[in-house]
Order: C-alpha cells, then structure tokens, then sequence
C-alpha cells in the first residue's frame, strides 16, 4: 500500500471534562473523496479546526505527505497544501468577492508581502478562473459582505482551491444552499477534485450529498470513529443507524 | 444637502478667518505676546497678562512710544514649543509685530529663542527661569527680565549656607527647572559649605505628584533639611500631605520661589511657616514707585499682584523704553537698544546687560509666615538682593555662550 | 390574528435577506416556519421582534403594527424570542439568567419555572457557560418565559441537541402549547416542527414557497424535496 | 528597608490605590457595558473636584458643609453623566465605536474649558476635611488620618459595588449586558436606560474619586488629562470591563509605584507604564480580563464599509493646487500648510494601522517623535546635513517601530491600543530623561533646515515632495498586496490565517512601515519648527492623528489628511481669535460627529453610493 496522504493517529482534544474528539485514527490515501459525518456536536468542526491547526490537540499525532503537522500554525499548513472551508463562512466582507480569491492566490504565489506595484492588476486571471469555476464570475465585483449566503459558500470554496491544495477540508460545503445548487457544487467539487487529483475530506449533513458523492464514509459520535467504510457499508451498519441516521430517519 | 451646507460654511469660515486682516491706517506699534494661557502653565498667566495691558494703556495714555500707540496681540502657546513656534511665525509674518515677547515655560521659551535667532526677531522673554536661555542657548536676539534659577538658587544657597543644616534632602519636578533650581543651590552650598551632605533627591512627575510616598521616602532618609523646587499643584499637595507628617517641624525648609504670591496664596492658612524662599513681599515694600503700581493693579483689576503681574509690568515698560531709545521698530536697532537698557521700573532701575541680555531685576529671599489679618502666607525678614550681585560676570558669560 | 407579517422586507446589515414574507399566526396557534439554513428564518424572526432593519411592509400584533418600536418595546408587548445560538449570560447563574427577563405582576416566575424545567432547579447556582447544550436551550426558553410571553418565537429549538433531549424539549413545548401560548416554531427539523405545530410556512430565499397544513406538506414530495430536504 | 517604612509606604500606596479605583471602576464599567471608550471621565472627575470646593465654601452647615458637598458633587456629576450620555453618546452609539471617542474627546476640550470660565486657571486649594484633617501615629510615624480613612472607604465602596453587581436585579441586568446587549433587550430591557444608569454610575464614581481628592491635592484645569491616562492604564491592567480587575490593578500600581518611588526615584516617571507593558506582554487580557467572545482583529469593528477610493481627477486637482497656489499665499499660510502637511503624513501613517490593518494605536506619537529625534539627534551630535537627517528620521522611527512593534501586534483592540501607549510613554520617559543626550525636557535647539531650504516656499516643496510623497507611497502600500492583506486580515483573521498568511509578522511589518512614514512626518515637522521636545512623544501627539483619521473617515486614506486639514485649520483658527478655543474646538468637534457620524469622507462616500 502507498504512503498515504494523510495519517491521522489517536488524535483527542478535551474542552474543560467533555472530550470532544476521543482518539481519532485514520489513513486517507490520495485522490480520495472521504466524507465524514455525525450529528451535531459529534466533533466534526473540532477535528478539522486541529487538523487545519486552529485548534490544538491534546495529543495524538498527523502525517501529512509523510510530515507531522499536527500544532503548526494555519498559515504554515496552508502553504504545505492543505486547504480548507469553514461551517460558518469566513470571507473578507469589505473585499470584493474577486479581492478575497486574490488575497488567497496573492499569498500562494508568495506576493502577499509586495509593495511595489498596485495589487489591482495581480492575479486577476487567474482568481477570475477560480470564481468562474464554482459559478461566481457575475458577483466579482461586489462586497463579500453582501454576498447572498449561497454565494458566499461558492466563495469559500474558491478561496480553498487558490492554493493548488493537495488536501481540501470542506466543513458542510452545501449548508445553506438549494438543492439543485448543492448537487451542482459537490458535483464540481468532486469534479476538480478528480481533476486535479485532489484528495477531499468533507462534513456533510445532506446524506444525498454524502452518498452521491462520497468513495468513503466516516462516522463520528461523540469524539470517536465508530464506522469507516463504504456508502453501503456505512449505512447498513446498525450502530450508525441507532445514533446518526435513526435520528435522520426521525427527522424526514 | 444639510451636510454639504455645513461643508460649504465651515470652508467659508476657514477662509475669511486665516485671511490677513487689512492693515490699520495709523498703524500703531504691535507687540506679539506668546504664553501659556492653557495648560500647565495657564493659573500663573492671568495676573501676567493683567498688568502687560496697564502696562501697555499707561504708555498708550501717556502718547505710546514714537508717537505710536502700542498694541499687543496675544496668542496661547498651550504650554506647547511648537504652538508657540507657529505664533511667533504668524505674528511676524502676518500681524507684523515688530517683537516678540512673554512666554512662561522654560522649555517654550527656549523654542520661541530659538524661532527667534533663526529668523532675526527680538525675543524679550519674561518668565521662563531657565539659565540656558542667556547662556549656554543664549544669542543676540533673546533679552530676559526674571532672575533664572542659577540665580535664584544661588540667592538661597548664600542664605542656607549660615545656617546650621548639613543633612541636605531635595524634592522638585522631573523636568528641566525643578532639577537645574536645585542643582545651582547644592552646588553653591558644597563651595560654601563642603561639609554639606546630600541624602536623597527626588523628583515626581510634573503636575501628577502623589505626595505620600515621597514624604514616606524623605522622612526615611531623616534630613535635618529639605530643599524644594516643587511648585503650583504639586506643591499644594506636598505641603498639605507633608505637614500632616511633621515634614516641616522635623527639618529646616527651603523653597524656590515659594514665597511668590503665585504659590503661597493659594494655600491660604495651610501655607508652611518658617521657610526659607524667594517671593515677592508685594505687601510691604515700601519703594512710592511700587505702592502706585500695587494700587493701580489692584484697583484695576480687584486683586492683588502676583510676581508675575510684576514682570509683565515691567517687561512691557522695558519694551516701551527700548523702542524709544531705538527710535524705531527695526530689529537691530531694538536690539542694540536692549543692551545696557537702564529702565525705571516699580522696584527702582534695572538694566539688561549687554553680555547676556539677562536683566538685573532681583529676588526678594525671605523667611514664610502667617498673616492671620489676610488668611494667607507672606514673607519676612526679607532682603531684596539685585541680579547683579549673583549674575556670573561678562568673562564667565563669553565662556558659557561659546556655542553660538 | 395575533401576528401578521405583510410583506416584510428586511435587511441584514448591508444584505437583503428578506423579500416580501407574509406569515399569520391566530391566538392559541403553533405554526412552524420550516427552511434550510440561510433561507431567513432567524431573520423573519428577529424582524419581529426589531433587531433587523425592515425596510418594507407590515408586521401587526394583535392589529398594531411592531414597526418604529424598539426591541425591549416589543418584548414587553408580549413576544418573546428565544434565539437559535442560545446566548446564555455565561457570567450569570442559571437563576440570574432567569432575573434578567423577570416581570413582576406576570404568570410566570422562577418557581414556576422550575416546575416546567426541573432540571434547571438542581443547576440553580450553576454558571450558565458551564451547562450542556440540552440545559442552554432549556435555560434559554425559561428565561423568555419569565418575561411573561403571549407570543414565543421559537428559533431552531431541536438544533443540536441529542434525540433524547429533542424528545424531552418538544414535550416541554407540547405543555407551553397546552397553557395557550401562541408560538411561531422556525425548524429544519421537520418531523419535531410536526410533532407541535398546527400549520407550516416554509421559507426559502427569503420568500414564503408554501403555506398550509402538514398533511399537504407530507403529499407533495418535490416540495419537500426542493425546499426541505435535511 | 525598615518593616515601619514598608507599612507606611504601603498604607501610601493604597491610598493612591483607593482612588485610582474610585475612577478607574467607573471607567471600566462604562466600558464594558456601552463600548465607548470614555475621554471625558477624567474631565467629570476633574468637575466634582470644583464642585465640592465650591459647594465646601457655600453651604451653610458649618463643619458637615464637606461631608454634604462630597455626594452632592459626585451626585451632580453623575447628573451630568446623565445629561451627556442621553443628548450626545445616544446619537452616536450606532457609528463605528470609535466615533464616539471622538465625541468624548470634544468634551473633554469643553469641559475643561468650562471649568476655566467658572473657576479661572488659578490653583485652588480645597478644604480640608473636618474631623480628618490630622494624623494619627502609625509605627512610629505620622500618617494622615484622611488617607487611612480612604483606604478604609476603598474596600466599602468597592463592596457596595460588589452589592450591587451581585444582589440586585439591576446589577444582574448591567452583567448581562456586558456579555450580550441585544440579547438583554430582546428580554424586554431598556436598553438605552441601562446605558445610562451605566453612565451615571460610572460618572458618579469619577466625581467621588474627584471629590475625594480635594483635601489631598490642588485644583487645577488640568486635572483632567492628568488622571485619564492614569486611569485608563488601571483599567486595562485590570481587564476592560471588570471591577474586582480595576480594583486588584489600582491596588497593583498604586503599592509598585510607591515602592518605585523608594528604589528607582527617577523612574516614577514611566514605572506605571513598565508595569502595564509586562502585565499586558504577559496577560494579553489584562489581570483578571477575557477574551471577547467573537474574537476579532484589534478595533476590526470600526471599519464597516469597504475602502473609498476618492476619484483620480480630484486628486489631480487637489496635487495640483497645492503646487501652484502657496506662492500666491502669504508667508504665514504656507507655514501653517507645510505643517498640516507634516500632520496630513502622520495621520495617513495611523491610518494604515488603524483603517487597513485594523489596528487602534494610541502611541503613534512614538513614531513621529522618534523620527523628530532621530533627524535632530543626527544634526546634534553627528553634525549630518540636513538632508542625511531627514533621510534618518523615518528609518529610526521605523527600527523603534519594529522593536516595540513585535510586542504590540500579540495583542488586540484596545490592548493593543493601551500597549502602543505604554511604549510611548517609555519612550518619551527615556527622551525626557536623557538629559546629555537629548537635552531632556529642554529638547534640542538649532536643528533648521539647511540655508537653501529655509524659505518658507522652498521648505514647503520640500515637506510636499517628503510629505505629499509619503502619502502618496503609503496609497501605494495600501493598494499593494501588502495593504489588501492586510485588509483581508484586518476583516477576517482566522481566514486569513488560512489562507496561508503569517498575521502577525504581516502586522508587524505593517508596524513598521507606518512608524516609518510617522517617522518621516515627525523629521519634516522638526525642521520646520528647528527644534524637538519630549512633548513630541507625549499623549496629546497621539491623540491629534487618531482624532484626525477619525474626523477625515477611517475608510479611506485620504480621509487622514482631509481630517489634518480641517482639524489643524479649526484649531489654528479657534487658537487665534478667541482664549476659549478649546470650548470653540469642542463644540466643532461635536458637531462635526453628529453631522458626520462617519468622518467626512465616510459620509460624503455613502451619498455618493445611494
């Protein structure tokens, strides 16, 4: 087997006495589309705030391309190729939705530093590209801050995908969005993602995203794995039914 | 629309007000006057400014000087060198002043000497006590009225140095003054007395003295003297905190300027007793020439002189006399009038020497007392000791202003 | 009607979220607003209760219109809002949270509220940062009680929280129907909204699509499908 | 040390300490509950002080006459708490927090002129207090009966507060809406009324600390700035917004600056500052402060609206009137532009902290006086042209920048805000302090510009060409990726961390760059004024950019030297025709805030987009 792309060993993170993430461990290999699910407060945003390096971990320990990664600040792991998304948008309001991508591509090509000419004419291109992509080239020029809230998640996915990332965290992609819109996107998504060989690990709670989607399914509950495999798989497992999909079947 | 209007007004006014007013048809002597009427300064200025207006309206009475009336315009430096700097260059180049004058704060008056130099204007600088303006800063175009801390201090050390004291503590502001008034008396006292001993200096932050502490401190170094270069709100709160303390009934107090109505008076009845200090016995001096002056200031203005209201008096009596003697507003002949000008004033003749332009306008050096009748703290035994005894001599003068 | 918004078109600081809700709700009546997240459900809410700008139409309480009143105004009128996000006082004990909506003279009281949330008895002393999710949102429905509510706006009240807790929290809600309140539920949580409520709005892009009965609802699946689907 | 002079200096210590609370609680809980960031507290302390001497001298009642006028002057002050926070704040709380500092900045000037009109400029000695006017032995020294009596009354009041805070409706009320304001009045709590009860409370603590203080100090008009640094730095150490942190910090520093004085007389000077420098360097939130509960960029709150770019011909128009039109003007306008171009450079220099990067510093005036310095120390002591010098200046302003900087961009919002202050005042200590080489408070004399530049038209193409140019390379930065990434951290830090830049050090250099361009407008000013003083360093230096950047409109650069224009303009103008132009002033100001809630530019911006 490969080295994969991304080792995750035991990892935990305790708040105060709840343990939010309770010894996670997986292997995601590259080019894979994994989704990872569990209900509310199952600690799906804690674990990609530690592997995204906004959250510390307790312990435990992640490989990416074979380097620990675990504890080095945000900015570093970007720049290595780890891309992600957050659950509630984070854009830069005051910028134009095509300022926000150029800030992302600005800082990869390494000129986010540069004085020397207006950044105006920098990367527009290709940022443009990027907007096109996920179907925002209309809304280049406006404010992210009044952006409609679909729009805004397009955004996001934009901003991740400046850094030619080998490893993309989407944090509920979809949430929010119609779901014409939302097959759409993760159709794209998964489209570059199979394009560019992209590795993607995602949150979702749209179970026909998930499954239309998704190559492997993890499920979180209460901190830890308890089902990692195929869509089928994953759903026949009757574990995950009692705690995650026994609640989606109470809730449709 | 509404903002645009405010805009439009706002611009309007800017304009009309910084444009140079027309220039009068009999156009009278004008006089620019810098001081700190805010700020830092601002409690000692008012008195100042009151007896520079009679000053100026007895001149103006008697037919002004050069058949010209003299006007002064006054500008508020705000305790700021560079706000006094940009009055001094607005006086001159808009209100064509024929000099400048005032100033309180030694380290403004140093900036308006310096403005001064650069640009060829006489400086008549009144209060401001720093020895650096006629020395080591000094030039041709800065005169002085008030004796300076070095000879003020030196004043005192003559004094403290009969007595009995050798354990010497101090107490001033953190700045410039506060250091320099107590470093020219310790020095003079250790050449008077070598066996002089100094067990503690201590130097608050200007105008933010929390008194405590430092009488805790000076109390632990038990001085059988203190010298004080404190003055205005820190001094009020020093005595006050001091005195509970027996600060002044367990050592021999000597103050710089604190016999000065400026810094007495308004500590009425909790004024210290017994200090040794520069003032100013407004009250009892005798000289016909100061009782009118006295009489005509308080009359006008319902309150007595304060040593400012003095210099301010006299500065202007000796910029009168100096156009006259000049014979004209031209810079350099007002300056060559200043040198050696001997002028009359409230306290009898003083002259500005012509190797410093520092006056020889004295200090009252006397001992603090109550005056039960007025509610307020005076000076007795008192001597009036002129500039001219202390002042440095013309050589020693030459050597102090080497760098210019 | 106890409340009617006609259409409502409000801002969220610089964005327009909604365009034109119209939404009743009759006095005793629990009608749900369904919708997925960002549809405008918190918004319509927080029109209500004026802590988003309304830039048009008409929102009436009991025939008086809420626009131009500010928002304790409103609240002491009788509608109270209970936010999607909680916002426990975390500095406050769980009864002082209750004292910040205390209103003398009204029903409730803590006692009583007590009585409606036991649990919250046992964490009187507690500080409100140091309860669970289930204890946040109990805590956060009591407090808007103790302000002595005739209309509750319920905002995502499921979200969250374990089924078990979602059971016990719709059986609270069942009770404060059952005493007459009149309450407008916003879900995502269909099968919760269904459990409590009489009728049901679903919001999407800021536009009532459909308004009418579950039943309704439950027959036409693209509707479900389109709007819906969680 | 003898334990006796521990004790006394300990008892001296909190006494200080007492008052120091007194204000600072009211500070900080006028802070934590309304947001706005009081200038004029020291100004409502300052009033009490006059008041209860006046009251002392008027009322009939003899003995008690002090004892009745201490409330009663605290209580007329929290009345006019009342007064200010209902006719003025109320009209403002929806503008960017910021403006409303603005607005307490103008009253302060109001105030205190005011005080001057009804009480004159004298020193004035306050009674002293019956009953407590001795002293009473305390190992083996005397100590004054009327500070053991403070120290006893500190803990009363702070208990009374604790009372309040803890075991009544209201004092539930006031922490929940520290916490969540809206949340409170979606409750069906008042909240303006809250806001006020707030402000009137914390103005009546100012007034009783003012009050107070009467028997122990003397009246000035400059009571006023002299307590608010003193009390913000309280605050702060504290923890904004916590009592029990302002009284635990006024013990702190009240106890380290009495024993300061005792070890290091020289340094009382700046030791509070040291002390709120390490305390803050080592708990970013102050003693017993939290973080706040939506984390944010420093002062991210104050910029709303996106960048305004003022249009290319009107820039072209305003470059080139002020190439051609100063030989036209008399000598004295041209002086006045050149210095409203050297302030135009410092104020665009904070706007790049504070508009683009988000960045509130109250210590900016380090930069330009250490730029002053540098140019004038280089002349001094190294006899360098003049050119060299200026060339100097922004290059030491921007090594200093770069070394206090690295401190200040750990921390945030007003933190960072109080950090900035802290360094400048070490600096202005060391200036103030080095007498051999900087002259101390003398300053340096002599430093002109050389002979060929000293015309007053000559001397201003220079300031254009540095100043003016300065501007125009801090536009450049701006609008350089440098600047957008800024902005984009400035908006939203978490992702702009994740997107892979290093905020901090993009801060830092941020830091650097704008205390080099303040550095480059304090060289240009120097020259113009020939010579340099620690006042270049002192607090009001750093409060004239901020009110400018303010006033201009934080959105846009050019809003900095608009505000320079309009503020220098007002100020020299009110400075020339009247004593109280600091009533005049202020009541522009005011006006100015209510009609511009925005800053200029920032409201003639929103017409131009609706």
């Amino acid at each position: 087997m490969p080295e994969p792309l991304l080792r995750v060993r035991d990892v935990r993170k305790a708040f105060g006495g709840v343990r939010a993430v309770d010894g996670v461990s997986f292997d995601l290999a590259r080019g894979e589309i994994r989704a990872l699910i569990g209900p509310n407060g199952a600690g799906k945003s804690t674990f990609f705030n530690i592997l995204a390096g906004q959250l510390r971990a307790d312990g435990g320990a992640v490989a990416y391309r074979g380097e620990q990664i675990l504890g080095l600040a945000p900015y570093v792991i970007w720049r290595r190729g780890v891309s992600r998304t957050f659950q509630i948008t984070a854009t830069f309001a005051t910028l134009s939705a095509l300022e926000n991508v150029r800030v992302a591509r600005l800082s990869h090509t390494g000129d986010s530093r540069m004085l020397r000419r207006p950044a105006d004419g920098l990367e527009v291109e290709r940022s443009l590209a990027l907007l096109e992509q996920v179907g925002l080239a209309d809304q280049a020029v406006r404010p992210a801050g009044v952006l409609a809230y679909g729009d805004l998640k397009k955004l996001e996915l934009a901003i991740a995908l400046a850094n030619d990332p080998e490893l993309l965290l989407l944090d509920e992609p979809t949430a929010g969005m119609a779901p014409a819109e939302r097959g759409a996107l993760m159709a794209l998504t998964a489209s570059i993602a199979r394009e560019r060989t992209l590795t993607v690990l995602f949150t979702e709670h749209d179970m026909d995203v998930v499954f239309a989607i998704a190559g492997r399914i993890m499920v979180l509950h209460q901190g830890r794995v308890i089902a990692d495999g195929a869509p089928d798989e994953v759903r026949a497992d009757p574990e995950v039914q009692a705690v995650y999909l026994g609640e989606e079947a109470w809730t449709t | 629309m509404r903002r645009h209007r405010v805009l439009g007004v706002l611009a309007t006014i800017v304009v009309f007000a910084t444009a140079a007013p027309a220039t009068a048809q009999q156009a009278p002597i004008r006089i620019g006057e810098i001081n700190s009427f805010s700020g830092i300064g601002a409690p000692f200025t008012g008195p100042y400014r009151q007896a520079v207006e009679m000053a100026v309206d007895e001149v103006n009475a008697k037919g002004g000087v050069l058949g010209r009336k003299i006007e002064v315009i006054f500008r508020d430096d705000k305790g700021q060198p560079a706000e006094a700097q940009k009055h001094a260059q607005e006086l001159v180049a808009s209100e064509k002043v024929a000099l400048i004058s005032g100033t309180f704060l030694s380290n403004v008056g140093l900036a308006v000497s310096d403005w001064a130099k650069q640009n060829k204007v006489l400086f008549v600088a009144a209060e401001p006590l720093t020895e650096a303006l006629t020395w080591a800063k000094g030039h041709d175009y800065v005169f002085r009225v008030r004796p300076n801390t070095y000879e003020q201090g030196r004043m005192l050390a003559e004094k403290a140095a009969k007595l009995k004291p050798t354990r010497w503590a101090a107490i001033g502001p953190n700045y410039e003054y506060g250091k320099r008034a107590w470093e020219t008396f310790r020095d003079r006292l250790k050449e008077l007395r070598p066996d002089v001993q100094i067990v503690g200096e201590h130097w608050p932050t200007l105008g933010k003295i929390e008194p405590s502490q430092f009488v805790t401190a000076i109390l632990a170094q038990s001085p059988d003297a203190l010298y004080v270069s404190l003055f205005g709100s820190d001094w009020i709160a020093f005595v006050r905190e001091a005195d509970k303390r027996g600060v002044f009934k367990k050592m021999f107090v000597v103050g710089i300027l604190l016999g000065e109505p400026e810094y007495i008076d308004p500590l009425k009845l909790e004024a210290p007793e017994g200090m040794l200090v520069t003032g100013y016995p407004w009250y009892d001096i005798q000289l016909p020439a100061h009782r009118e002056f006295v009489a005509k200031f308080m009359k006008r203005t319902d309150k007595n002189p304060v040593l400012g209201s003095l210099v301010g008096y006299v500065t202007y009596l000796s910029i009168a006399e100096a156009i006259r003697k000049a014979g004209s507003t031209d810079t350099d002949k007002l300056v060559a009038a200043f040198r050696g000008l001997t002028v009359e004033t409230p306290i009898g003749p003083i002259s500005f020497r012509a190797s410093d332009g520092q006056s020889t306008m004295g200090a009252w050096v006397g001992t603090t007392k109550l005056d039960a009748k007025r509610g307020v703290g005076i000076i007795v035994n008192y001597e009036y000791i002129a500039g001219d005894r202390v002042l440095p001599s013309d050589d020693e003068v030459k050597k102090m202003r080497t760098g210019n | 009607m106890m409340l009617e918004l006609r259409q409502v078109h409000a801002y969220y600081g610089r964005s327009h979220v909604l365009y034109g809700v119209d939404l009743a709700a009759r006095e005793g009546e629990v009608v749900s607003l369904l919708g997925r997240n960002g549809a405008g459900k918190t918004t319509t809410l927080k029109s209500i209760v004026g802590l988003v700008d309304v830039t048009g139409g008409e929102i009436l309480y009991e025939g008086r219109s809420l626009r131009g009143l500010r928002t304790h105004e409103i609240s002491r009128l009788g509608i109270g809002l209970v936010p999607e996000d909680r916002r426990i006082f975390g500095d406050l004990t769980v009864v002082e949270n209750l004292r910040v909506g205390e209103r003398p003279g009204g029903g409730w009281t803590v006692e009583r509220v007590f009585g409606l949330f036991p649990k919250l008895r046992e964490l009187g002393g507690q500080r409100g940062a140091s309860l669970s999710g289930g204890e946040q949102q109990m805590l956060t429905i009591a407090r808007t009680l103790m302000t002595n509510p005739r209309l509750l706006l319920l905002d995502e009240p499921s979200e969250g929280l374990a089924p078990v807790v979602v059971r016990a929290l719709a059986e609270n809600i069942a009770a404060l129907k059952g005493s007459g309140l009149t309450i407008l539920l916003s879900e995502q949580n269909v099968k919760f909204a269904r459990r409590l409520a009489d009728r049901a709005y679903i919001i999407e892009k800021g536009q009532i699509r459909f308004e009418g009965s579950f039943g309704h609802l439950d027959a036409n699946e693209s509707l479900r499908r389109a709007y819906l689907s969680v | 040390m003898s334990p006796s002079l521990i004790l006394i200096q300990l008892l001296s210590g909190l006494a200080h300490a007492m008052v120091l609370f007194l204000i600072a609680s009211g500070l900080s809980l006028i802070f934590g509950v309304t947001r706005i960031v009081n200038f004029a507290h020291g100004s409502f302390y300052m009033l009490a002080a006059y008041l209860t001497y006046t009251l002392t001298a008027t009322l009939p009642l003899g003995v008690a006459a002090f004892y009745v006028a201490v409330p009663l002057a605290a209580a007329s002050v929290g009345l006019a708490g009342l007064g200010v926070e209902v006719v003025l704040l109320r009209r403002v709380y929806r503008a960017p927090e910021l403006y409303q500092l603005l607005l307490t900045f103008a009253l302060v000037l109001v105030i205190a002129d005011g005080v001057k009109f009804f009480w004159g400029s004298e020193n004035l000695t306050g009674p002293a207090a019956p009953g407590l006017a001795g002293s009473v032995p305390v190992a083996g020294q005397l100590f004054p009966t009327y500070d053991l009596a403070l120290i006893a009354l500190g803990p009363l009041v702070a208990a009374a507060l604790w009372w309040l805070f803890y075991r009544t409706r209201w004092g539930v009320l006031i922490r929940a809406a520290t916490q969540d304001r809206e949340m409170v009045a979606v409750l069906g709590v008042d909240q303006a009324r809250l806001f006020t009860s707030v402000f009137v409370l914390g103005s009546f603590l100012a007034g009783l600390g003012g009050a107070l203080q009467v028997p122990r100090q003397a009246l000035t008009n400059v009571m006023d700035t002299s307590i608010i640094t003193e009390a913000f730095v309280v605050v702060v150490v504290g923890g904004m917004g916590s009592v029990p942190g302002a009284l635990l910090a006024a013990v702190v520093i009240g106890v380290i600056d009495a024993f300061g004085v005792l070890v290091l007389p020289r340094a009382s000077l700046v030791m509070m500052f040291v002390v709120m420098a390490v305390i803050l360097i080592v708990r970013p939130w102050g003693l017993l402060g939290r973080p706040p509960a939506q984390p944010r960029t420093a002062g991210g709150a104050i910029v709303t609206a996106s960048a305004l770019r003022v249009p290319r011909p009107w820039m072209a128009a305003v470059v080139a009137l002020l190439i051609v039109v100063p030989p036209v003007l008399p000598t004295f306008h041209v002086w006045v532009l050149v210095e409203i171009l050297a302030f135009a450079l410092f104020a665009a220099s904070l706007h790049l902290l504070m508009g683009t990067g988000g960045m509130v510093s109250f210590g900016h005036a380090a930069s330009f006086g250490l730029g002053a310095y540098g140019a004038a120390l280089c002349v001094t002591w190294a006899k360098a042209p003049m050119l060299v010098a200026l060339a100097a200046a922004p290059l030491a302003a921007a090594v200093c920048a770069a070394l206090y900087g690295y401190f200040c961009v750990r921390l945030s919002s007003i933190y960072f805000a109080m950090l900035t202050l802290a360094f400048a005042q070490i600096a202005f200590a060391i200036v103030h302090q080095w007498y051999d080489v900087t002259g101390g408070d003398n300053g340096l004399l002599g430093i002109w510009p050389a002979p060929w530049l000293a015309g007053p038209l000559a001397y201003y193409y220079l300031a254009l060409a540095s100043c003016g140019g300065g501007i125009a390379l801090l536009a450049l930065v701006e609008r350089a990726p440098f600047g957008l990434t800024l902005r984009a951290a400035r908006d939203h830090a978490p992702r702009a961390e994740t997107v892979g830049i290093n905020i901090r050090l993009h801060q830092w250099l941020a830091f650097i760059v704008a205390g080099f361009f303040g550095g480059l407008a304090g060289g240009t000013f120097v020259f113009l004024k020939g010579s340099v003083f620690p006042d270049y360093l002192a607090v009001p230096m750093s409060v004239e950019p901020l009110v400018m950047v303010l006033l201009g409109g934080v959105q846009a650069l050019a809003g900095a030297p608009v505000g320079a224009a309009v503020y220098k303009l007002l100020d020299t103008v009110a400075t020339r025709y009247t004593d109280y132009w600091q009533l005049v002033l202020g009541a522009i100001l005011i006006l100015l805030v209510l009609v511009f809630p925005r800053g200029i530019l920032g409201v003639v911006g929103d017409r131009r987009r609706a």
